[in-house]
């Protein structure tokens, strides 16, 4: 296979459209136009179609039509125009709906600015707009990772009829790495006889997001946690490393992820014992990994993040009070360095022996 | 001559095809269906001519014509 | 009744299921429905037919066409028929939108549809009053107008003036066809049901974005019987909006295309 | 081996370039490589620069916040990236448009007048190959095979017209290092 330098927006795209998305709906916005640029060259010469729309709120419901009548499609977006699509991913996720959404994420609140941050966690992970519902979220930490997640993002989508989010930021989108572009197989997914295309001869398909009958609203939303709960029990994705005897645990994901996985190697070169876990899914959030390490040696968690402290919550939830957590945050748009998170280990790592 | 065919269950009284009928053959009736409107009936057959009027009228398509 | 063996001539359309209508006694969604379900039938497009559906007392259309259907958020008709049209291009597409869905909370979807020029079809649905929410004001609310949102009256200098949407869509070069009819009397339901023909035929040829607005009632909020929410109609809205047929594609001009 | 390069100077010095030709070199010989742009409003200000890292082991941060290597091409992006390398680095100065500054003494300091090499060679456009060629001797990750070859595929099909000006810059460049300062 043919090894490629592209950056990490580019590489989705076209990861995307080797796992047969044949329609892009978008508006631009910087750090993600590379998407929508890429999508507008190079969907026509797999007979398909971008459609620049006049905002993100018109873009994500686009998606929705074309979700609606079966069509593998996709967005990609950043921050601000994220936000605008909340109220069309929660009729996604009412409609029960497979398509697949970039964000590309930048400092905020507000406009911000286009500083890498992870300060969309919540909204990636709670679901995002009104009613109770929530999305795959997929974190890669590098380019090609993030070329992988996208084949698996639309299965996924699939498989489970609901939205996932590919949860980017400004660095990974705009770096270059090199990488491989695979083929999946979409075989085993099941044939989407749901969607409204006109009748054919057949039943009328209706795809809809309303339910009046209060008792048919309970069952229907009964229904849905338990896929929900179904997820979580089976598709949890993480990278683990050195998780047996690890004193300390540092659990970051994304940009951070990777420096946190190089600075987890230093120490452990350095002979502390510190171990990693790698969400890849936010949601479902790796609740098992942690588990594991508690039931090990762990005696405390370090989580690192390009916020202010969001997925720290979903660690001390899965900790549950059995060990401290503990957070090293950076702001503003900065990304941690590997030193200073060695640094922050070192600490760490002899505060919970202490009071271990 | 026509004559039209009332679904007195859809029908829910609102008389738009008694004010188009130019000859005056609906009327209201004066029994109630079951969601409680008076349905429209063709109170005088002899007037009707089948001319679709009363139909192109009705928002709730209860009425069938023939002629 | 009589025993000859005469025949049907009018008869409920195939483009409609059996499910009955929900709306108000003389509520001109019913007739629009069904002019709607009687042109796809006629066209034999029942079963290429994609509708999406609005925010409002239309928000459960669905239940009533026979066609497949993707319903939309309030305002967003016509970006979902975007989508649904770019997934099934050879499909017949269209929105159906009151008042509030496509001249307020959906104007910018509405115009950026007819602006792309995307081969799809609205039916806008124009009463001038919200009424599935309980009569407030629209954009489309006439001066003077008495509405729970403009209890003294529409005034100008407080909210502007009522929008013509036909008129103001007519002069965008993505649409295609343009009319604007009404239904308050026989005449004007079937001059409208050539309109929607129109439209749908438009959108068929390829020639771009189409869009049929209709005159209604809304005897509930306005307070009238229906036969007088009718001429209401006729008395009020008719001399305030553009009628007739706005904008014809340029392949259909100098003949008669229905 | 890890490489750490920051690339900066003026908005049409070629910087992006580069450090692409850097990157695309590293992947050629099987190395993991990363290339981000400093990115945002920044772009649009004048100045550029870009992180190149090219390393035997995989890469975590990706940024060259604290580089091993700075490529200076104007004075500006010496005064500000210079205090950041890491000791015993190497700092590249585009002496034909920086003279005066004073230099630390724990690092390499190379000085190459790119753009009057360019010009005397007949590529007063390509100061970035100039400069790439005059780096040659100094890195590890890369030989001036696989740049060459890098060169060669990151010229587009429609300035193929440029490939030989570049190919000629490089080598006055790696001519050039080779001349004491």
């Amino acid at each position: 296979m043919q090894k490629l330098l592209v950056k990490g927006n580019e590489a989705i795209s076209e990861a995307a459209i080797q796992a047969g998305c044949k329609l892009f709906f978008g508006y631009p916005i910087t750090p993600s136009n590379e998407i929508i640029e890429y999508m507008a060259r190079r969907l026509p010469e797999v007979g398909g179609h971008m459609v620049q729309a006049e905002s993100e709120v018109s873009s994500i419901y686009m998606l929705l039509g074309a979700a609606g009548a079966g069509e593998r499609c996709m967005t990609g977006t950043s921050g601000c125009g994220f936000s605008l699509m909340q109220e069309g991913m929660s009729f996604l996720a009412a409609y029960e709906l497979p398509v697949v959404i970039v964000d590309v994420a930048r400092l905020g609140p507000a406009l911000g600015n286009l500083d890498p941050s992870q300060g969309d966690y919540f909204q990636w992970t709670r679901g995002g707009g009104h009613g109770d519902y929530y999305n795959f979220v997929l974190a890669p930490s590098g380019v090609q990772e993030a070329a992988d997640l996208m084949g698996l993002a639309f299965d996924l989508a699939d498989q489970y009829r609901m939205p996932a989010v590919v949860a980017m930021d400004g660095v990974l989108g705009q770096m270059m790495e090199p990488v491989t572009f695979r083929q999946t197989d979409t075989a085993h997914l099941p044939p989407k006889t749901w969607a409204a295309r006109g009748k054919k001869g057949g039943p009328k398909h209706d795809v809809v997001g309303y339910i009046l009958d209060p008792v048919k609203a309970e069952r229907s939303d009964i229904q849905r946690a338990a896929r929900y709960d179904q997820i979580r029990a089976t598709e949890q994705r993480w990278e683990e490393i050195a998780l047996d005897d690890a004193d300390l645990v540092v659990v970051s994901f994304g940009t951070a992820g990777r420096v946190a996985r190089a600075a987890v190697r230093e120490a452990r070169q350095q002979g502390i014992k510190v171990g990693l876990i790698r969400p890849i899914t936010l949601w479902p959030f790796p609740t098992n990994p942690i588990a594991t390490a508690l039931t090990q040696n762990a005696k405390g968690f370090m989580v690192a993040e390009m916020n202010m402290g969001q997925m720290v919550e979903d660690v001390r939830l899965a900790v549950n009070g059995r060990a401290p957590v503990y957070l090293h945050r950076n702001m503003g748009g900065s990304m941690p360095t590997t030193e200073e998170l060695v640094a922050r280990i070192r600490t760490l790592a002899g505060e919970v022996s202490v009071h271990a | 001559m026509g004559y039209v065919v009332i679904n007195t269950e859809l029908c829910k009284g609102c008389e738009l095809c008694i004010s188009a009928c130019n000859r005056g053959a609906l009327s209201l009736s004066e029994t109630q269906n079951r969601k409680g409107y008076q349905p429209v009936s063709l109170a005088r057959p002899e007037k009707c001519n089948g001319c679709s009027l009363c139909a192109i009228m009705c928002p709730d398509v209860a009425i069938t014509v023939y002629r | 009744m009589p025993e000859a063996a005469e025949k049907c001539v009018f008869k409920p359309t195939e483009g409609l299921t059996e499910k009955p209508l929900h709306y108000c006694p003389g509520c001109s969604h019913g007739i629009i429905h069904r002019l709607i379900a009687e042109v796809l039938e006629e066209m034999g497009q029942l079963d290429n037919t994609v509708g999406v559906g609005p925010v409002g007392c239309a928000a459960f259309c669905e239940q009533y066409f026979n066609v497949d259907w993707v319903a939309a958020a309030h305002g967003r008709a016509p970006a979902v028929a975007t989508g649904v049209r770019r997934a099934v291009p050879d499909a017949v597409v269209f929105t159906y939108q009151g008042d509030g869905d496509l001249a307020a909370i959906g104007i910018a979807e509405a115009m950026h549809a007819a602006i792309r020029g995307e081969k799809i079809t609205t039916i806008f649905v124009n009463n001038a009053i919200y009424g599935m929410t309980g009569g407030q004001m629209a954009p489309t609310t006439l001066i003077g107008m008495k509405t729970t949102t403009s209890p003294y009256g529409r005034k100008a200098e407080e909210t502007g003036y009522p929008v013509d949407i036909p008129k103001l869509f007519s002069e965008i070069p993505g649409a295609a066809y343009v009319a604007s009819g009404s239904t308050d009397s026989p005449k004007a339901v079937l001059q409208t049901k050539k309109y929607i023909r129109r439209a749908f035929e438009t959108q068929l040829a390829g020639h771009g974005y189409s869009l049929v607005s209709v005159l209604s009632n809304c005897p509930t909020n306005w307070g009238l019987t229906p036969v007088k929410a009718m001429e209401w109609i006729r008395e009020n809205l008719v001399p305030n909006y553009t009628m007739g047929e706005l904008k014809v594609p340029t392949a259909a001009k100098g003949g008669e295309q229905a | 081996m890890m490489e750490r390069m920051r690339l900066a100077g003026f908005g049409g010095q070629g910087i992006m370039f580069l450090g692409k030709v850097l990157a695309h070199a590293g992947m050629l010989g099987n190395k993991h490589v990363t290339w981000i742009p400093s990115y945002g409003p920044e772009m649009r200000g004048g100045t550029a620069n870009c992180s190149v890292i090219i390393s035997d082991v995989e890469i975590g941060e990706p940024v060259a916040s604290r580089p091993d290597i700075l490529v200076a091409m104007n004075e500006v992006s010496l005064r500000k990236f210079q205090p950041v390398v890491r000791p015993g680095g190497i700092i590249f100065v585009n002496s034909s448009l920086i003279s005066g500054v004073p230099m630390r003494d724990d690092v390499t300091v190379v000085t190459v007048p790119v753009n009057d090499l360019a010009r005397s060679a007949g590529v007063p456009g390509a100061i970035n190959m100039v400069m790439l060629g005059a780096m040659l001797p100094y890195l590890k990750g890369v030989d001036r095979h696989l740049i060459e070859e890098a060169v060669r595929e990151n010229v587009p099909a429609s300035r193929q017209h440029m490939l030989d000006g570049n190919l000629a810059a490089v080598a006055v460049g790696v001519d050039a290092a080779h001349v004491p300062a």
